[in-house]
């Protein structure tokens, strides 16, 4: 130590001369607090955006999000109308719940004081107790490519177009089970999709299964109910995905195919048996009678066979699946997996008696007497006609035939060159089983692409495959020459009308553009109807129909006691989801009816 | 002559004690004869609560481990986790990191020269040091959204890219600084009485810092050079220019010179970072957080925090959530065995100077 | 002097002044909030301004502030500190953890709701609150103590013996008097 | 390449391999040497490391619960600063009745790894001086790191729940609610938490 | 009769200047420290504040007569130092009670205060205060030795030993003591910090060891009264140093003036100066001060 350490003892005090300096102190509460822009504050979310399905609540470790009911928020499909609550007792600002929020509705923002002496105060709702400043101050947010959802769903392998049409071979690929876990890891498993199936199929369930390598539990959650999920897996009309909570930035998870994928995984009838095991209650001795063996009747007839009821299933044709057999064309739905279906039903005890027309081989009234119970799921079987001149003439013919035809295994002539008229799936599937049969196809809709009730996968891959589309074009003629034999189909060029009502814009002639087209074959595809003639009249009187449906009440039970009816003959969807729906709702509402 | 023995609790309310502690003192006059030291103050149980939470809110919980320091943890936590998963982090997340980290290391020296020179009655030092270390939290609060508790280093990378005008005010910020550790050193390092204070006091000679474990920058004060940054190194440090400081003595007095050291080299590694921090993708997304599950295995991963090397032991047993994370900070080997062994004979007045200088923080010990 | 209420007013009017503008903290660092009082205390955001400084024992405390979790070793700590505190005295809750747990709230050594065991005046929120928020909740204990609200020490000695209930379900081996006031 | 790299983690190995009976043993990567032993072998082990292999850093040592094994692994952590490698020593013992050598004469912060082990896991440590309290006090319970204690549980006998939070809806229910779907209970385990 | 009646009143209204004038110097100080250390710092009011508060805090302990005592045997070897001090040179109301000797008086009972403290420390049992007041007393003999020193110099030096005699003999000279016998006041200054207890030698109540050392189980009115003793002492010896080496004062803004400079050594250093141990602020006091008092001794002896 040195004897005296004047600088030591000096150079400190240079630290004196601050006092000159202007201090640094923040002013608050004078001045207005500060955070910076990314700053995680207090909660806001936009209540408008939000969906309800409680993602934030489940990542938060802390529990510190709740979902509460909100008046004003009732819900609909997509949204639970739930909307999260903040327990500021709980919060730890980690943000982890703005991360994961698939819509970006719940952000941070800047405010971040609150201070108060009831500790009650602290449980308070994002949006709504912080209305008037919440939705300026957001600071921290998560934008699609922050953000932890995958918003991009794994991508399914088709053959090429011109792959696809050499055959009838399936057009999808199908996941494998990599790029199966991978998609099911993106659901995040809040189950708005439910409420908009049908069916109400256990989706997060089963996507979770998946997710957790667990494909039997998959299959056995899918069974409990849909008995022919395969079919779902490869043609249903997913609602689901409409609604997934992934839409509002980027793709719904592939719902659809992951069903198919875990359904895929059984092979066969005997495996799926194995794998499902489902428990078959001990036979109760009622008898249950079903008219039609499409989607709706073989699911009565499932789960009424696990039930314990007699179940036997009349169908006309020689081939169970109704629509989805004959309507749906092999390259989307092989006749080997619907058979694989059935056959499975068919092991736990379902009887289907094929080739049996009811009103024609068995009498209606004989079937409705001898049983407890009768479910029909008779589908549209006539195909609506286009109502223009010409219509009868040789080469003019309708979808639903066409398709019946070339499933049933037989084939039709319908030249090099062929008009498709329609704009629903129907139509692309006529449109595409005709371009596989070597035709070059056209296909005529009155509206625009994007009206098309079609699923868009389906035109993409009709366009794929070298369908042409023609929107906006009204049919007004098939013309035909001398022999009977359609040469051409005239039509008309349609402006689009803004419906006053406020519905989608309604097509226009625009007059004096009318074409000709040279066709060798025209093809109606815009609808079908029932046809009832297998009731007798006298009970006719006691059913009502309206608009050519059965009416039905929420059990499926139309206004006779003991018949209920499902599927496209019963609902106005119309889809394969649907009819299963009905079925299953029908078990319950029989089971209840008769096990009183 | 026996002198009668006092029995003196340090804590855990006392305002010498850093952090929430207590160190249970016998005292001869001025002089402790024995020291024990109790912890537990602040046990939460990370660990058991880990095993609780998935592997991404785990990740929001490491950083409480430390509380002046917490991105050490999370860097480990993201290296361990990316250890055992095999995920690549990207080039620029990496640079970012290690800027986070050096940032972290300024304002915790920062803090501890409040600390230290608390310990030893300059409080202008602290009112000084930990003002100006609001400049650096306010480059956190940019960066990351937090003051405090940033949950910024993420398993995969970073979680948010560099604001827009950052890197002008963060070169700003380290001028600043670099400018105001003048003032610093005339005020505390060339104070007599300061120096008078910590020379000779708490020395830690070189056998005992190997036998006794003791990391960071008191070990590199008893002329050690180790430093996980050269040893094992992380991130980009192999591609930064800095140096690891050794100084003979192992008192106070060399530990504050290594610290006044590093914290202008942590000046300069910022620097580095910015400088050489490449463009392109900062964040290796992870899956779903609900459904992440990593494959079964274990891994240790070390950094170097300001205070000594932090180390992770985690093992995965292929589940959505950790099977054990094991923690291990610095104070774990500074503050109990060590410390209590340090403070016989010493004077009560060094008490808390020693343990300031060995940067001692109960909640990585009980955590 | 006089009894009455104009008088008393009067004296409860400078009392409330005086209590109001020289705030003695306890230097009692319970949890992670404690990280933020030190840059409330120095010069950035200089907490001093409200006449509010450390104090190292908690016989000239005014203020004990539960800076987060406090773990069950703590807890008997603190509330020995704060019976040894001096009325009146005020507790101030930083973060969420001392509303209802906060993070810890399933950690088997940290309680989850303070006011179950002390009287808390103020809750500031955050996690952990910023010095800005910490200084906000300064000013509504002043506005509390203006008003003669935070009379936290008066509600704990009106309903000693639901608090002594809970804290000694918590503290098992309790070896300190029952209350020292 | 890495081959070449991995030179002086094998040599380290093949020490080890030669000397002591190896339950098991590898080099994971660069940097990492892994060695299973039985509980007997761990201080002849670690003497070998630390005066012959220069092993002189105890970097760490933990313990993790395999409750599925009825098992506690043992793990220590070695760092050798010359040749900058890490060796993990891992031992198993019995959940039950575990009996581990004490170390802390080799490395003394040994000593508070093994004092915590102790308290959380209820491992005893052959000859271990300190407090038997480290970090908890008047524990009465379960040692609290034992996988099958279950601290949610205990936090809700023991602390107390902010009221208020009674109407809060799980989505997946109120969504099944308004739509009559029926779970069954084997899937209920998929639904989200 | 009326001599005695002016007597009282002026001891009372010496009482409250000093206590007004120590308070604000606290409050200045406090402010000034704080801009040194780059903040804004509470009000100059802010002490009276603080007393005001901790008069009206609740008081429930109790360790026996000698807590009790303490503070009040404080404040009152406070105001009786201060009654023997002159504040102002002639002026009568502020002469107070000075009689010849009266340094010596003052010598021993400014220690008396600090005693009266022990004392309460020690019956409180707190160990912190018992090793504050131990600190508190090795310290005391440090500053003591430098600051009797330069007292005697000054007596022998001459030939006086009452504070208004060294007045007279600077305002006779014209010269301030400080520079007719510099050593004396060089260490009379060096001890000045230790008397004043703020860095480097407030180890006695030094917190980060200490808690608040002798005063650690004082609180409220106790404190309080503490407080104003403190800031009257505060004032009696700033005051005292003036009247010994700075001519004292004519009028009270000269007073002011003086002091203020005087106090504001002390509370400067101690803004930018670490704490030294006990034994090394005895070391500090035994050396340079000391020797200063030595020279000064023997330059007065000769």
């Amino acid at each position: 130590m040195a004897f005296f350490d004047l600088k030591g003892l000096l150079s400190p005090v240079t630290g004196l001369k601050q006092f000159g300096k202007k201090p640094h102190t923040i002013m608050f509460p004078d001045v207005a607090e500060h955070a910076s822009d990314r700053y995680r504050g207090l909660h806001f979310n936009k209540l408008e955006d939000c969906i309800g399905c409680g993602n934030c609540s489940t990542i938060c470790m802390n529990e510190a999000i709740d979902m509460i009911q909100i008046a004003g928020y009732e819900g609909k499909k997509g949204d639970s109308g739930l909307r999260p609550r903040v327990d500021n007792g709980r919060c730890c600002w980690c943000a982890l719940c703005v991360e994961v929020c698939p819509t970006g509705s719940l952000n941070l923002t800047k405010d971040y004081i609150f201070v108060t002496p009831d500790a009650n105060d602290f449980l308070w709702t994002p949006g709504i107790d912080n209305k008037e400043k919440g939705e300026e101050n957001i600071s921290f947010y998560s934008d699609k490519e922050t953000s932890l959802s995958d918003y991009s769903r794994v991508p399914m392998r088709e053959l090429d177009g011109d792959v696809r049409i050499q055959s009838f071979a399936e057009a999808v690929l199908g996941y494998n089970e990599e790029e199966a876990r991978k998609e099911a890891s993106r659901c995040i498993s809040c189950g708005l999709c439910t409420e908009s199936c049908p069916d109400h199929m256990h989706i997060p369930e089963y996507i979770n299964a998946i997710a957790r390598e667990n494909d039997e539990d998959a299959l056995r959650i899918i069974y409990d109910n849909n008995p022919l999920p395969e079919m779902c897996g490869k043609v249903c009309t997913r609602r689901c995905e409409d609604v997934c909570a992934m839409t509002h930035r980027g793709d719904a998870i592939a719902i659809r195919w992951l069903k198919r994928y875990a359904t895929e995984t059984a092979k066969n009838a005997e495996i799926i048996k194995e794998i499902v095991n489902p428990e078959i209650k001990e036979a109760n001795g009622k008898k249950i009678s079903i008219i039609g063996a499409g989607p709706s009747g073989l699911t009565a007839g499932y789960y009424l066979a696990l039930r314990g009821f007699d179940v036997t299933i009349y169908e006309a044709k020689a081939k169970a699946g109704g629509m989805t057999f004959y309507g749906i064309p092999k390259y989307r739905l092989p006749a080997e997996s619907l058979e694989k279906q059935v056959g499975y039903m068919q092991s736990i005890g379902v009887k289907i008696n094929f080739n049996t027309r009811v009103g024609k081989d068995i009498d209606f009234k004989e079937i409705y007497n001898n049983s407890d119970a009768v479910f029909m799921g008779v589908g549209f079987e006539k195909p609506w006609t286009l109502g223009i001149t010409g219509e009868d003439l040789n080469g003019s013919l309708q979808a639903v035939t066409y398709l019946d035809v070339i499933n049933g295994g037989g084939d039709m002539e319908i030249g090099d060159k062929v008009a498709v008229i329609g704009g629903g799936n129907v139509a692309i599937d006529a449109a595409r089983v005709a371009r596989r049969k070597g035709a070059d196809v056209t296909i005529v809709y009155r509206r625009r692409v994007e009206d098309m009730p079609a699923d868009w996968e389906e035109i993409e891959g009709a366009e794929d495959e070298g369908v042409h589309i023609m929107p906006q074009g009204i049919p007004i003629e098939v013309i035909g020459d001398k022999n009977g034999k359609v040469t051409g189909l005239k039509f008309a060029r349609a402006e689009m009308i803004p419906d006053p009502d406020g519905g989608r814009p309604r097509p226009k002639q625009i007059e004096g553009s009318e074409e000709i087209m040279e066709v060798t074959s025209v093809i109606g595809a815009i609808g079908q109807e029932g046809d009832y003639s297998f009731i007798p009249d006298d009970m006719k009187n006691q059913i009502k129909i309206e608009r050519g449906r059965f009416v039905v009440d929420e059990n499926k039970q139309t206004t006779l006691p003991k018949l209920f009816a499902g599927g496209d003959s019963a609902n106005r969807t119309a889809d394969a989801i649907s009819a299963i729906a009905d079925g299953f709702r029908a078990v319950k509402a029989i089971e209840k009816m008769l096990m009183k | 002559m026996r002198e009668k023995t006092t029995t003196l609790y340090l804590g855990p309310q006392h305002p010498g004690i850093t952090g929430n502690m207590m160190v249970k003192l016998q005292v001869q006059g001025d002089t402790v004869v024995k020291a024990e030291t109790h912890v537990g103050y602040l046990h939460r149980g990370f660990e058991k609560l880990m095993e609780r939470r998935n592997w991404l809110q785990s990740f929001t919980i490491v950083c409480r481990i430390c509380v002046p320091e917490p991105d050490p943890n999370e860097e480990n936590y993201s290296r361990a986790v990316e250890e055992i998963e095999g995920r690549e982090v990207p080039e620029r997340a990496k640079y970012i990191r290690v800027m986070t980290l050096e940032l972290a290391r300024i304002a915790t020296y920062l803090l501890w020269y409040g600390g230290q020179s608390g310990s030893a009655g300059l409080y202008t030092m602290g009112q000084w040091s930990v003002g100006d270390r609001n400049y650096i939290l306010d480059l956190f609060e940019d960066l990351t959204g937090g003051r405090i508790y940033h949950m910024y280093i993420w398993p995969g990378g970073v979680r948010r890219d560099l604001p827009k005008g950052f890197k002008d005010k963060a070169l700003r910020t380290m001028d600043y600084i670099e400018k105001r550790l003048d003032d610093y050193d005339k005020l505390l390092f060339e104070n007599s009485i300061f120096q008078k204070r910590a020379k000779g006091v708490g020395i830690i000679d070189k056998k005992k810092a190997v036998e006794w474990g003791v990391v960071g920058p008191p070990l590199r004060g008893c002329g050690i050079k180790s430093d996980v940054r050269i040893d094992d190194p992380y991130e980009v440090y192999d591609k930064l220019d800095f140096e690891v400081p050794a100084m003979e003595g192992g008192d106070v007095w060399t530990r504050a010179l290594i610290r006044r050291f590093e914290i202008r080299q942590s000046i300069n590694l910022v620097r580095q970072a910015l400088d050489k921090m490449p463009g392109g993708e900062y964040y290796n997304k992870i899956p779903n957080p609900h459904k992440w599950t990593i494959p079964a295995g274990d891994a240790f991963v070390k950094t170097e925090s300001a205070r000594g090397e932090f180390g992770y032991y985690m093992v995965s047993d292929g589940g959505n959530k950790p099977r054990r994370v094991h923690v291990k900070g610095p104070a774990y080997v500074h503050g109990v065995s060590l410390l209590e062994n340090l403070l016989e004979g010493e004077n009560i007045a060094d008490v808390s100077f020693i343990m300031n200088s060995l940067g001692t923080c109960p909640p990585e010990i009980e955590r | 002097m006089y009894n009455d209420k104009e008088s008393q007013k009067i004296v409860d009017i400078i009392q409330n002044y005086a209590r109001k503008h020289s705030l003695f903290i306890l230097a009692y660092g319970t949890g992670c909030g404690a990280i933020e009082i030190p840059p409330t205390m120095t010069s950035r955001y200089d907490a001093e301004r409200f006449g509010i400084r450390g104090s190292a024992t908690p016989r000239q405390a005014d203020v004990l502030l539960i800076t987060g979790y406090l773990a069950t070793k703590s807890l008997k700590r603190v509330i020995k500190v704060y019976e040894q505190m001096q009325d009146p005295k005020y507790v101030i809750g930083f973060g969420s953890c001392t509303i209802n747990g906060g993070m810890y709230w399933d950690s088997y050594n940290t309680i989850n709701v303070l006011d179950k065991y002390l009287p808390v005046d103020v809750y500031i929120n955050g996690c952990m609150p910023r010095p800005e928020a910490v200084i906000a909740g300064f000013v509504k204990l002043q506005k509390l103590i203006q008003q003669g609200k935070a009379d936290g020490w008066d509600i704990y000695k009106k309903n000693i013996d639901e608090y002594k209930a809970n804290q000694k379900k918590i503290i098992t081996n309790w070896v300190m008097p029952d209350f020292n006031f | 390449m890495s081959e070449n790299k991995l030179n002086k983690e094998q040599l380290l190995l093949d020490l080890l391999k030669k000397k002591f009976i190896l339950n098991e043993s590898a080099v994971r990567r660069a940097k990492r040497v892994e060695v299973k032993v039985d509980p007997k072998e761990i201080i002849p082990v670690l003497l070998y490391a630390k005066e012959n292999s220069r092993y002189i850093s105890f970097a760490h040592m933990s313990c993790v619960d395999w409750i599925e094994d009825g098992e506690f692994e043992v793990v220590y952590i070695l760092w050798n600063p010359e040749d900058k490698i890490n060796l993990f020593v891992k031992t198993r013992i019995s959940r039950d009745n575990g009996v581990l050598p004490n170390i802390d004469f080799i490395w003394r912060q040994a000593n508070t790894y093994e004092r915590e082990i102790r308290e959380m896991f209820g491992i005893q440590f052959e000859g271990l001086v300190g407090r038997q309290e480290f970090i908890l006090e008047d524990w009465e319970h379960m040692p609290p790191m034992r996988r099958d204690f279950d601290t949610a549980e205990f936090v809700k006998k023991t602390y107390f729940k902010r009221p208020g939070r009674e109407d809060a809806k799980d989505v997946r229910e109120f969504v099944q609610e308004r739509t009559d779907e029926e779970l069954p209970d084997f899937a209920k385990k998929y639904s989200r938490d | 009769m009326e001599g005695i009646g002016y007597k009282i009143l002026g001891a009372v209204l010496t009482t409250i200047l000093a206590f007004v004038v120590g308070m604000f110097y606290g409050g200045f100080s406090r402010k000034i420290i704080a801009r040194i250390q780059n903040r804004v710092g509470p009000p100059v009011w802010q002490n009276f504040l603080d007393v005001l508060k901790l008069l009206f805090k609740k008081t429930s302990v109790r360790y026996g007569l000698m807590h009790h005592f303490a503070p009040l045997w404080m404040i009152t070897m406070s105001i009786t130092t201060l009654m023997f001090v002159p504040v102002l040179n002639d002026g009568l109301f502020f002469s107070n009670l000075n009689f010849s000797g009266d340094i010596i008086f003052l010598l021993y009972i400014m220690v008396f205060g600090s005693l009266g403290m022990a004392l309460g420390a020690g019956s409180t049992g707190n160990p912190n205060s018992a090793i504050g007041v131990s600190r508190g007393l090795t310290q005391m003999v440090g500053f003591e030795i430098p600051w009797v020193m330069a007292l005697v110099a000054l007596m022998i030096q001459y030939k006086t030993t009452s504070v208004t005699g060294l007045m007279e003999v600077q305002s006779q000279s014209g010269t301030w003591l400080m520079f007719s016998s510099p050593f004396a006041f060089i260490a009379a200054l060096l001890a000045m910090p230790g008397m004043f207890r703020y860095s480097p030698f407030d180890i006695v109540g030094a917190p980060a060891e200490l808690a608040s050392g002798p005063i650690s189980e004082f609180g409220g009115k106790y404190l309080s009264t503490m407080m104003t003793s403190g800031s009257i002492f505060a004032f009696v010896k700033l005051t005292l140093y003036v009247d010994l080496f700075m001519g004292g004062a004519s009028n009270l803004i000269v007073l002011v003036l003086k002091t203020f400079t005087l106090y504001m050594y002390p509370v400067l250093w101690g803004a930018v100066s670490a704490r030294f141990r006990t034994e090394q602020s005895v070391r500090y006091f035994w050396g340079w001060p000391t020797f200063f008092g030595f020279i000064a001794l023997i330059y007065a002896a000769f």
